[in-house]
Parts: C-alpha cells; sequence; structure tokens
C-alpha cells in the first residue's frame, strides 16, 4: 500500500517539476513539447487513481491533438515569448489565490474515504447499479417493485460511457454543442485565409531565439 | 509450470529496467546530441522488448497478451522511424557531433 | 517530407491502423475506457499525420475542407435527431428507452457517434485552417 | 504485489526523470525532441506495468494508443522545425 502511494507521490514530483520547468521557459517550442510531457504525466496520475476514460482523453487531446495544433499556432505568431514586467503584486495575488485553494482542500474528504458522500450518495448507487445489470432485467421485473434502483437498470458495462451518453445526454449535447461552436468559430475568423495569403514581409521568425545560430 | 513463468518473469523483466535505466543515465550524461541518440536507442528497443516480452508471461486472458504483442510492434516501427527522421533532420540542417564541428555536407545526405 | 522515404513508407503502413483503433475506441467504448471523443481526436490524429507527411494540399484533396465542415454540423445534427425520434416515438427528448427493447444500447451507439463525427471533423477544421495560414506551395 | 514489478516500475520511473530533465535542460532542440520521444516510450511501458500491478490489464488500451500517437507528435515537431510550417508538401 505505501509502494502504490509512492508511485503517485512520484508522479505529482514529476508533474510539479514540469510546471515549473514550463513556466520557467522562454522558448514556446520547448514549451510546447513540455506541456506534451505534461499531459503524459497527468494522463498517468489519472490512471494511477483509477480513471481511464480520463486517462484516455487527456492522453487523445493533451499529448497528440494539442501539440500538433499548438505547433501550427507557433507557425503563426513565431516561438518567442513577449517579454513582461514581471511584477510582486502579480505572484502576490497568485499565491493568496493558491492558498485559498488550498485552504478549500481542508474541507474535502480524505483520498478514497468510504464515507465520503460522493460514494454514499443515492445517485451514485443507482449509476453504478444500472451499468451492471443487464437490460432484460427491467423486463421480468417492474419498476416499482423491491429496489427503487432497478428503474435505471441500462445493461452497459462502462459506467462511465452510461453516465455521459444516457443518464446526462443532454450535459454531453451541450458538450458537442460547444465543440461545434469552437469549429464555427475557426471557420468563421480563418476560413478565408486562403484568399488572403500572407505575403512575405509579414513572415515570422519561427526559431526561437536561443536557438537561432549566431549572427 | 508456475515456478519457471516466475523465473522468466525475472530473467526478462528486471534486465529490461535495468536497460531503460542504463538508457536514461546515457541520455543525461553523454556529452552531444549524437552519442545521446544512442542511449534513447537502447532504451528504445532492447529495454522495451524485455519488459513487454516478460509481461505477455504474466497469467491473464489472451486478449492481453495480443495487445502487448501489438504495441511491441508498433513501438518498433515507430521509434526507429522517429529516430531516423529526427537524425536526419539534425544532420542536414547542419548540426554537428562535438568531435567534428567542421565536417562538410556529405552531397548524398543533402539530396535525399 | 514526402521524399523521405522511410518514412513515408511508415507512415502509410501506420495510418490505417490508427483510423482503425479510432473505431475500436469508438464502437468498444460501452465496454472498455474511450467512447465517442477519443475516437474523433484519433481519428483526427490519423488525417493529421498524413497531412504532415504528404502535405496539405494532398490530405485536402483526399478528404476536401468542405467534406470536414459539412461533418462539423452532421454530428451534432445526429445527436440531435436521435432526441428528436424518441420524441417522434413518444418518449421523452433522449430518452433512449422509447427505442424498444435493446433501446439504451442503440441510443448510446448513435450518440457517440454523432460525437464522433463532430470532434473528428472539428479537430481536422482547425488544423487545415492555421496550416493554411501559413502554406509555402 | 509482485516483486519483479515493482522493480520495473521504479526502473521506469527514474527513466522517465532522467528523460524529463533532458527535456527540460536541453540545449538543442533536437536532444528536447529526443527526449520528449524516449519519455513517450518510457511511458507506454509505465502503463502496461502500472496495469499488471494493479490488476487492470484494460489500461493496455491506453499504452497502445501511446505508441500509435507519439509518432505523430515527434513528426509534427520535425516539421515544424524544418519548415516552419505544417503545409509543405514537397522536400
Amino acid at each position: 500500500m505505501i509502494g502504490e502511494q509512492l508511485i503517485g507521490v512520484i508522479l505529482l514530483a514529476l508533474l510539479a517539476l514540469t510546471a515549473i520547468t514550463i513556466a520557467r521557459l522562454r522558448n514556446l517550442l520547448a514549451t510546447a513539447m513540455l506541456s506534451g510531457i505534461f499531459s503524459l504525466l497527468g494522463a498517468c496520475w489519472m490512471l494511477f487513481l483509477d480513471a481511464p476514460d480520463v486517462a484516455f482523453t487527456e492522453a487523445a487531446v493533451g499529448a497528440g491533438i494539442s501539440t500538433i495544433l499548438i505547433l501550427a499556432t507557433l507557425c503563426v505568431v513565431g516561438a518567442d515569448e513577449k517579454q513582461v514586467q514581471e511584477s510582486p503584486l502579480a505572484l502576490l495575488v497568485v499565491l493568496v489565490a493558491g492558498g485559498v485553494l488550498v485552504y478549500g482542500t481542508l474541507d474535502m474528504p480524505r483520498f478514497g474515504d468510504p464515507n465520503a458522500p460522493a460514494h454514499q450518495s443515492l445517485v451514485t448507487q443507482a449509476y453504478l447499479y444500472s451499468a451492471n445489470a443487464p437490460a432484460e432485467h427491467r423486463e421480468t421485473q417492474p419498476s416499482r417493485d423491491a429496489h427503487e434502483l432497478e428503474t435505471f437498470a441500462v445493461g452497459i458495462p462502462n459506467t462511465v460511457t452510461t453516465v455521459l451518453a444516457s443518464f446526462r445526454g443532454y450535459d454531453t449535447m451541450g458538450e458537442t454543442a460547444v465543440i461545434f461552436t469552437a469549429g464555427l468559430g475557426v471557420v468563421v475568423i480563418l476560413g478565408g485565409a486562403r484568399h488572403r495569403r500572407f505575403e512575405p514581409s509579414e513572415t515570422v521568425d519561427i526559431t526561437p531565439s536561443d536557438e537561432r545560430p549566431e549572427a | 509450470m508456475d515456478a519457471i513463468r516466475e523465473a522468466l518473469s525475472w530473467l526478462f523483466i528486471v534486465p529490461g529496467a535495468l536497460l531503460c535505466v542504463t538508457g536514461g543515465i546515457g541520455l543525461l550524461r553523454l556529452p552531444d546530441f549524437y552519442a545521446r541518440m544512442h542511449a534513447a536507442g537502447v532504451t528504445d528497443t532492447l529495454g522495451t522488448a524485455l519488459v513487454l516480452v516478460g509481461l505477455m508471461l504474466q497469467p491473464a486472458d489472451w486478449t492481453v497478451t495480443v495487445k502487448l504483442a501489438v504495441i511491441l510492434f508498433f513501438l518498433y516501427v515507430t521509434s526507429p522511424t522517429a529516430a531516423h527522421a529526427l537524425i536526419h533532420a539534425a544532420y542536414t540542417s547542419g548540426h554537428r557531433p562535438e568531435f567534428a564541428k567542421d565536417a562538410p555536407l556529405p552531397r548524398e545526405v543533402e539530396s535525399r | 517530407m514526402k521524399n523521405h522515404v522511410i518514412l513515408r513508407v511508415v507512415t502509410k503502413l501506420l495510418i490505417p491502423y490508427i483510423l482503425l483503433y479510432a473505431f475500436y475506441v469508438q464502437w468498444h467504448g460501452d465496454y472498455g475506457p474511450g467512447g465517442g471523443f477519443q475516437a474523433g481526436v484519433i481519428f483526427a490524429a490519423g488525417i493529421i499525420l498524413y497531412a504532415l507527411v504528404f502535405g496539405l494540399q494532398a490530405a485536402e484533396d483526399a478528404i476536401h475542407p468542405r467534406v470536414v465542415h459539412a461533418g462539423v454540423a452532421a454530428g451534432l445534427l445526429l445527436y440531435l435527431a436521435v432526441g428528436v425520434v424518441a420524441l417522434l416515438l413518444g418518449g421523452n427528448f433522449l430518452d433512449y428507452d422509447a427505442f424498444g427493447h435493446h433501446g439504451q444500447h442503440h441510443g448510446i451507439l448513435l450518440v457517440e457517434t454523432g460525437v464522433f463525427i463532430t470532434v473528428a471533423s472539428v479537430m481536422v477544421t482547425i488544423f487545415y485552417s492555421f496550416a493554411e495560414l501559413v502554406r509555402s506551395d | 504485489m509482485k516483486a519483479y514489478l515493482v522493480v520495473a516500475i521504479a526502473g521506469v520511473l527514474v527513466t522517465m526523470a532522467m528523460a524529463l530533465v533532458r527535456a527540460a535542460r536541453g540545449p538543442s532542440v533536437y536532444d528536447r525532441i529526443l527526449a520528449v520521444n524516449s519519455f513517450g516510450t518510457v511511458t507506454v511501458l509505465f502503463i502496461s506495468v502500472l496495469g499488471f500491478l494493479l490488476g487492470r490489464p484494460d489500461f493496455l488500451d491506453l499504452a497502445l494508443l501511446y505508441a500509435l500517437l507519439n509518432f505523430v507528435g515527434t513528426i509534427a515537431i520535425l516539421k515544424y522545425f524544418k519548415y516552419g510550417n505544417l503545409a509543405a508538401g514537397e522536400d
């Protein structure tokens, strides 16, 4: 048990190390690569917490697609981060906000606590029950019989899929609409690009300044 | 049977993990990019293969064994290709090893 | 990168498996980790790999941007259609029990397909639009 | 918990840390790409071993996903660095 905890601690330490490195780098190409690593580590951490569906999404989106889309953006805007004046006030605001968030976690139930409200709730039990009960079950036992829970039977082994696509179908529809809107926005803003190619004078230097050969 | 399985697991997985660590040390400590490439190769090929073959020996469903074999196949196709493309890009763009800073660009590499 | 022989051959070998794996994740989502969203992203990654190695023009010849734009809307429309058909069959909006005995199964599969189409199309659209901005050919 | 799996996961975690340090330190962009690629390979191993360690072999789906997608990311970074855009067709 201690050994398993140790794996989690090491993964979190690596995540923190990656995040600090990303914050300190001024070379956006390196930042893009390290954020790919960050996603990989995040997915491993979620997998360690036994949430393979979330890890799957993080893996596919974070490590696969978002690196490519960030690179596609860097092609347009160049790979040097704009130098900004760092003010102590900003640091203070971040520290206070972070402190408040950490304070908020103190009230949360312990990790894996069986008495946590999320594990005791009737809704959770219904979700878990429905995922494991076969669809035929409902036919033989009418809903008002014995268990109230049996009205929920869906008969699909993966609880996450059941909750996302069936119980929370409205929610997922909204999410699909959000993705649709994102695609629409990109098409509306950039869709006409093929008619107005960038002139050569507008091209940006995509090599980060610390990678350029000495001139 | 189980004793043989255990022994073979030790024989494959532990050397595989050691080779991974060896590759990692090389990646960290070797002096320049081309040398580090060799170290990464140790992790990517023999280390990966030994660990995955060792996992195939574990008692599990046959689908698990097939999936491990497929993973091994794809890793063996993709990592040497990525390494080749990477070193090709580095050499043609003028990156040179530490000990041969002024090596000329060979014509055949340039034209490929 | 089209003239790079090894890369070209390996990419041609790999792309069918990436697309096939996307469908595996899509249809196997009821039993294991995965679902429409993840499958869409993987499918898009396969198409983007083709565009990276063979050039944007080749990818646009294979899958025209207009088809992709249509896919963005088609996925969401499929999702909404499932809801409306459930409504017409006498159930509530998105109530898959209206589809009969295995209604939940079929409803979830159809809805996930809608998510798959929209996500894959949006990812490819974003890539096309950004790559289009700085193309050199 | 089988001892050889613990050894394997310890080795893999150490390798991940070393690849991460190389990716952060550079110095050239090629070192970083190499480190990210190695990191991806080692992550595939990590997920596989973790699946057996926790008794959840269905984690292997995720390892298979990485084995396929890691390549796409590496090629994208290489193309960006060599051509300056992601659209070029000819060399």
